[in-house]
């Protein structure tokens, strides 16, 4: 990702209020990991695993703290588990996602373009997806507003020019 | 006249155990200023006061219902009167604050501003006592009168436009209102309604 | 070997009000919730997700202690949460892995141990712990080394592990719980109540109002 | 079409024994036989409403005052439904046991009913209400206590639609 995609990414994070970040390094992602690291206004956690994530997020909600999980495409599929709890619990979460597989993407990745989006919606997990660069801080800002309100994890997916 | 002093009114006369029912927006904020309380059943949606408020007091006839509802609310299930009247009931007390517009919904007149007279609806629904106040004394009166005998009350407040500044915000959600609620019930009526986690087993 | 209800029971004992216990799906959660502290912590966190969401909380409340009640099936489905745990190193976290040997056996109906768990064979969680770098793990047996064990780790800086190796069955317990034990709290409801308990302890907003 | 009289047995020992004891109905030909059993029987509160709105509306309050409701609902009524099954019981939570005869299912031969092949499932399923489809008369009690069990556990509603042999 382009860094001023990357800080894109991080200020919309920070303007919408969290402060709290869980994730698991992709390489789409790597400059908004190292950004987030160096970046005062966030706690930075690294997991093992994405499910992990969603429950180290939780913890950290109840606790007061806004947070974001940041996880690959795939490891939406890792996490599937923990998020559908998280759902069942009522309990806000940012996800974002930077999205492989769809339509543009350099590699042929189709099973993620097969199952991202329907998985989301069987999960009844809002989403919006990001295009443009220009709609980075927006979306992220009025997702996190919506999960925030709605009790439900809400996820972004970041894609197309935006992603690369 | 002006609704929250009808509310005042309303919350020095009502019993503590009372159970209430008030429909979305500016009426059911002002009643949690006044009254807070996990009896109360706050920002129910339009059209649907008066209907939760019946199944409750079918339910639990030995307890007092009270309904604030507003006039915009009623119209949309203008029915409930009617299906309300053929119960019967003892223990209901539906006030409804009209102020003759969707105030929550921008302030355009509801159809009370032209022709409709609700306190004429309810007697045609079959509703015998039935009150149209349009100042605080008489308010006064017919709200302490319903409260204190058995039946099922009408009373048609009209107020004016306009909410009060500075209400305290309301604090939960439909599904945590729901626990508070359902709670409140099971420690009064010392009866069962949420179910233990593993019902099945 | 040493009944969990009776671990839970000295646990609940020595545990105060101002801390913050999270207790894994299972009958960990219901043991837990029979000491009447159900509400006010965060229980049936499903499989896998006890640790980590304690782990989230006390990095969250860093001034605040808060212990995951976990146990070996829990622990296994999610073992990188201990590689986390160590490398974030929270003071105020104490993890207590009730550890059986085996799956469900609090299962209904049933009066034998579950499936083995990778404990039952050559996992030895305490080891893991230590290769995590979670220097202060520890295994028990008994009730008195429970106690000790807990009593440290709840004064000491953490983050501390305990592992209790705990009966095969606790079922009998389970089985009069669940008759006992009334209206339980679902988890939306819990989570509502928990909430509530974290603001009322911390003075600050969590839930969103419901209308501005 | 009617219930069929087997089926209207079956439906009032499913209720029963799923412990339902308030009913709230909308009058409805394909179900007459069975609201008036309902109305007569002391083992339910029976509210006839005029709109279906105001059933799930007093359903929700006797759900609160710990009561155990059902609505019986024409197809066409959960259309009218739709307003207070969303503000009601999805925001706040609230368990409902809906019993719907399926008009215009496969086999009814009515053109006014066709449209509801289209509506009735999709709709549940936009609402989040899970529901099962009962075409066999002895499949009708059982249906009903286990839809029952899940709405009370799940605290959402959930919907049995009568069709096949149960309804002629």
């Amino acid at each position: 990702m382009e860094v001023g995609k990357a800080r894109a990414v991080v200020e919309g994070l920070r303007e919408a209020g969290v402060n709290f970040a869980v994730g698991l390094p992709d390489s789409q992602f790597h400059e908004v990991y190292e950004l987030i690291a160096e970046d005062p206004s966030f706690k930075y956690v690294g997991v093992g695993n994405e499910a992990e994530g969603a429950a180290v997020a939780m913890g950290a909600w109840f606790g007061g703290k806004k947070p974001v999980l940041l996880i690959a495409t795939s490891g939406l599929l890792v996490a599937t588990f923990s998020l559908a709890r998280l759902h069942l619990k009522e309990v806000p979460l940012l996800v974002v996602i930077p999205y492989r597989g769809d339509l543009g993407d350099p590699r042929w990745m189709g099973i993620y373009k097969k199952l991202t989006e329907p998985m989301l919606n069987a999960m009844d997990i809002p989403y919006e997806v990001v295009k443009q660069p220009g709609e980075i801080k927006k979306t992220i800002g009025g997702c996190q507003a919506c999960t925030e309100r709605w009790l439900k994890p809400v996820a972004v997916l970041i894609t197309g020019e935006a992603l690369w | 006249m002006k609704r929250f002093e009808c509310l005042k009114i309303l919350a020095s006369a009502l019993d503590p155990s009372a159970l209430m029912v008030a429909n979305v927006g500016p009426i059911s904020r002002e009643w949690n200023a006044l009254r807070p309380s996990d009896a109360n059943l706050l920002q129910v949606n339009l059209g649907l006061c008066a209907a939760v408020g019946m199944g409750l007091a079918i339910s639990l006839p030995h307890r007092q219902v009270v309904i604030l509802d507003g006039d915009g609310n009623l119209l949309l299930n203008l029915a409930s009167l009617a299906d309300m009247a053929n119960q019967e009931l003892k223990n209901v007390v539906h006030i409804v604050l009209d102020n003759e517009a969707y105030e929550g919904g921008g302030g355009l007149r509801s159809a009370t501003a032209g022709k409709a007279n609700l306190a004429l609806i309810a007697e045609g629904a079959g509703i015998k006592n039935v009150h149209v106040a349009t100042g605080l004394d008489f308010f006064e009166k017919a709200a302490r009168e319903a409260l204190q005998s058995a039946g099922h009350h009408f009373v048609v407040a009209k107020v004016e436009k306009g909410s009060v500044p500075e209400l305290p915000t309301l604090t939960l959600d439909g599904k945590e209102a729901k626990y508070r609620f359902a709670r409140y019930i099971e420690r009064t009526e010392g009866k069962q309604i949420l179910k233990p986690r593993y019902t099945h087993i | 070997m040493v009944k969990r209800s009776e671990l839970v029971k000295i646990f609940a004992s020595m545990v105060t009000d101002n801390m913050l216990v999270v207790t894994p799906i299972g009958a960990t959660s219901n043991f837990w919730e029979q000491t009447g502290r159900g509400s006010s912590s965060l229980t049936s966190v499903s499989l896998g997700m006890c640790t980590p969401t304690a782990l989230g909380l006390a990095l969250a409340l860093p001034h605040r202690r808060v212990i995951a009640l976990d146990s070996d099936g829990n622990m296994i489905l999610n073992l990188c949460s201990l590689g986390t745990v160590g490398n974030e190193k929270p003071r105020n976290l104490t993890v207590i892995v009730f550890d059986n040997e085996n799956y469900l056996s609090g299962g209904p109906g049933k009066g034998k141990p579950g499936m083995p768990s990778a404990t039952a064979g050559n996992m030895d969680l305490e080891a893991v712990a230590r290769g995590c770098g979670i220097t202060k793990a520890t295994t028990v047996r008994n009730e008195a080394e429970f106690k000790m064990a807990v009593e440290k780790g709840l004064k000491e800086d953490g983050p501390s592990f305990i592992v209790a190796k705990v009966d095969q069955v606790d079922l009998k317990e389970a089985k009069v719980f669940r008759e006992d034990r009334g209206p339980g709290q679902d988890t939306r409801e819990n989570k509502y109540s928990f909430v509530r308990h974290i603001e009322r302890l911390e003075n600050k907003t969590i839930l969103k109002r419901g209308v501005s | 079409m009617k219930l069929q009289p087997r089926a209207v047995e079956e439906v009032l020992q499913g209720l029963k024994k799923a412990g339902v004891d308030f009913v709230s109905l909308l009058p409805d030909s394909d179900f007459s036989e069975l609201q008036e059993r309902v109305g007569n029987d002391l083992d339910f509160t029976c509210v006839p409403v005029s709109n279906e709105a105001i059933g799930v509306g007093a359903c929700a309050g006797a759900w609160l005052s710990g009561k155990k409701p059902a609505l019986l609902v024409p197809t066409s009524g959960l259309l009218v439904a739709t307003w207070p099954l969303t503000s009601l019981c999805m925001a706040w939570g609230l368990p409902l046991l809906l019993l719907i005869p399926y008009r215009g299912d496969i086999g009814d031969a009515f053109w006014l009913m066709g449209p509801y092949k289209d509506t009735t499932e999709p709709l549940l399923r936009v609402l989040h209400i899970p529901f099962v489809t009962v075409a066999k008369t002895e499949e009708i009690s059982k249906a009903i206590i286990d839809a029952q069990g899940s709405t009370i556990s799940w605290q959402r509603p959930v919907a049995v639609l009568l069709t096949g042999e149960t309804i002629k």
